[in-house]
């Protein structure tokens, strides 16, 4: 089956990443299709780059880029909550006049339309937020 | 259709349980997961109506100390929740 | 080409407090764009983002009776609430800003049903 | 010493506004704010004591419609935000 | 040198879903470092904080468990619950893993009168 | 009298933070003193630099700027939470070897120490926090 998980808040405040995190892993050892995970609302702080753990302490960004690439997966960030919020990749701190860039690698910054895409191309959608 | 539902909310959440076990249809299934893992407590799944089916990840309860406490049979893994995620026709998320 | 999917969109919080009424509107008009078939649940304190009269301007925030009422402008006609919470807040129909339909809770345990998706926000 | 509470969650929040009221001595005052102002609506704030000294921020009512709806007496400015956080000993925010 | 202050640190948060838990143990043992008079108080979801038999390595976190054991070497001792809360969720203080006071809702009130700061998590 | 400000909750989810804000400025018009705005947990996303609200909203980050710059307040970011969530100025980003910084200028990342500080020379201190 093909599997779009959506992630709404953000790390270390909230369970819900990581519960999200886990349910991709199950999802694709059992042979599923993870179509796209897509962070919306505080949610997009997954994909802050400068998230830095101290070592006995998951990275949860980490996390998310090993199973990009580990599985080709698409790990797509709201664009218009990841610049309200302050992720920027290169094209966007261009076009806001920022010297400095903060979306990690294997994530992408795209609209609303591949929350919306991913919905009519899966068989299940799963939602992981929080309060707020 | 069937629908699966998780809640990840605790128990002074009381209205958020309200809405989602009165959005329930016969042959939903109803996990909690983070913390509404609570919710088996005895007291609090006392007020759930007995016929509804509830279960709860396993991780989520051991991680808060609820094992000794709750009924073993309601605890499932995380390859079980994905198994749910298929039965179900589609998923709600209570947060 | 797919045939378009019944997509519920579903929240319980209030307005301003959080982004969510404004988030569940931006998302709304996305699947409406994509020709989806999209229909609006509101619960508990959600029924209260559509209360009239909102004037946000005070706390430097967008309008969403407005947003909420461009709505029809893009074919989403399908706004519900949950009567029982309208009920709880002492409100009544005519207190909202744009029309909607009331549900009992099992019409909206069917509603959730006969959705293909539901999305909370 | 007297404290000035202030709660900003709307009324689903129920064991929120419990657990503040149950904290509330005598003289203290409770300032509904951001989406705590609904609770300036009859049917909610019937459920609160009568004795209670209550009031909400007017920016945060006004914002959301409530004016029309609620009673006058009880709306606040900014400034006597500040008055009120002067006048009681200590603040506590329930959230 | 100014005389300590009462700092009553305050929760009604699970432990684990948020940081709050975590967040609240670490001003607890920053008051203390700065040798303040702090008192801890949890409510609600809160009293699920001291829940015994912790076992967070499942999910990647922290014992929560260690960290409060090791209050009493910083010298906080006043750890307070609402005993209405720990009785909502069934529990007795033996299933609770470190020693705690329990309130009455008026004790509650009483203990915050007579803080000097009170920090909510 | 003197006043600190407490930000626990992220900007854009979260209504808290702008609360915060029109409570400090009604305080210094009130003529009273602001000793610190210490923003803890997910409240350290009000110091990322790359925040780029669209033209007609406003811009949390940029408003404490200026209240700081016309008040010289001091905003102290809680270090550990802000590394966590990867908010770094220039001395974390190169402990954490990143070669991208996100603090905003006039803020300052310190410990927890300069909250529990500010309690002991304050005389009213406020939460602003939300749910999670």
């Amino acid at each position: 089956m093909i599997f779009t998980v959506v992630v709404h808040a953000s790390p270390c405040q909230n369970a819900a990443p990581e519960s999200a995190l886990r349910y991709c892993k199950a999802l694709l050892s059992a042979g599923h299709t993870l179509h796209r995970v897509f962070f919306y609302r505080d949610g997009v702080f997954n994909g802050n780059q400068l998230i830095s753990s101290p070592p006995d302490e998951l990275n949860i960004m980490r996390a998310w880029q090993e199973l990009a690439e580990e599985h080709s997966i698409d790990l797509v960030i709201c664009i218009a909550a990841a610049i309200r919020r302050g992720v920027l990749d290169a094209t966007e701190a261009t076009r806001y006049e920022r010297d400095q860039t903060n979306l990690a690698e294997k994530f992408n910054l795209s609209g609303l339309g591949q929350l919306v895409e991913a919905c009519i191309l899966s068989d299940r959608v799963i939602t992981f937020g929080g309060q707020g | 259709m069937t629908t699966l539902h998780t809640l990840n909310q605790a128990p002074s959440n009381v209205n958020l349980m309200q809405s989602c076990v009165g959005s329930l249809q016969p042959d939903d299934t109803l996990l909690l997961i983070e913390d509404g893992v609570y919710w088996l407590l005895n007291t609090h799944r006392a007020k759930l109506p007995a016929a509804l089916k509830i279960k709860a990840l396993r991780l989520d309860a051991q991680a808060r100390g609820l094992t000794p406490l709750v009924s073993e049979v309601d605890l499932i893994e995380m390859d079980e929740f994905i198994n749910l995620s298929v039965l179900h026709n589609k998923i709600v998320s209570w947060f | 080409m797919n045939s378009p999917k019944n997509i519920l969109l579903m929240s319980r919080r209030a307005p301003y407090g959080s982004s969510a009424a404004r988030d569940l509107l931006d998302i709304a008009l996305t699947c409406s764009v994509f020709e989806q078939n999209v229909a609006l649940l509101l619960l508990d304190d959600g029924v209260l983002q559509l209360l009239a009269n909102q004037d946000p301007q005070v706390i430097q925030q967008k309008n969403l009776n407005s947003l909420q009422s461009s709505l029809s402008l893009y074919d989403i006609e399908k706004i519900y609430i949950d009567a029982d919470a309208l009920e709880h807040h002492g409100l009544s129909h005519s207190e909202l800003h744009i029309p909607v339909t009331l549900l009992t809770k099992i019409e909206i345990s069917q509603l959730i049903a006969n959705s293909d998706i539901v999305l909370t926000v």
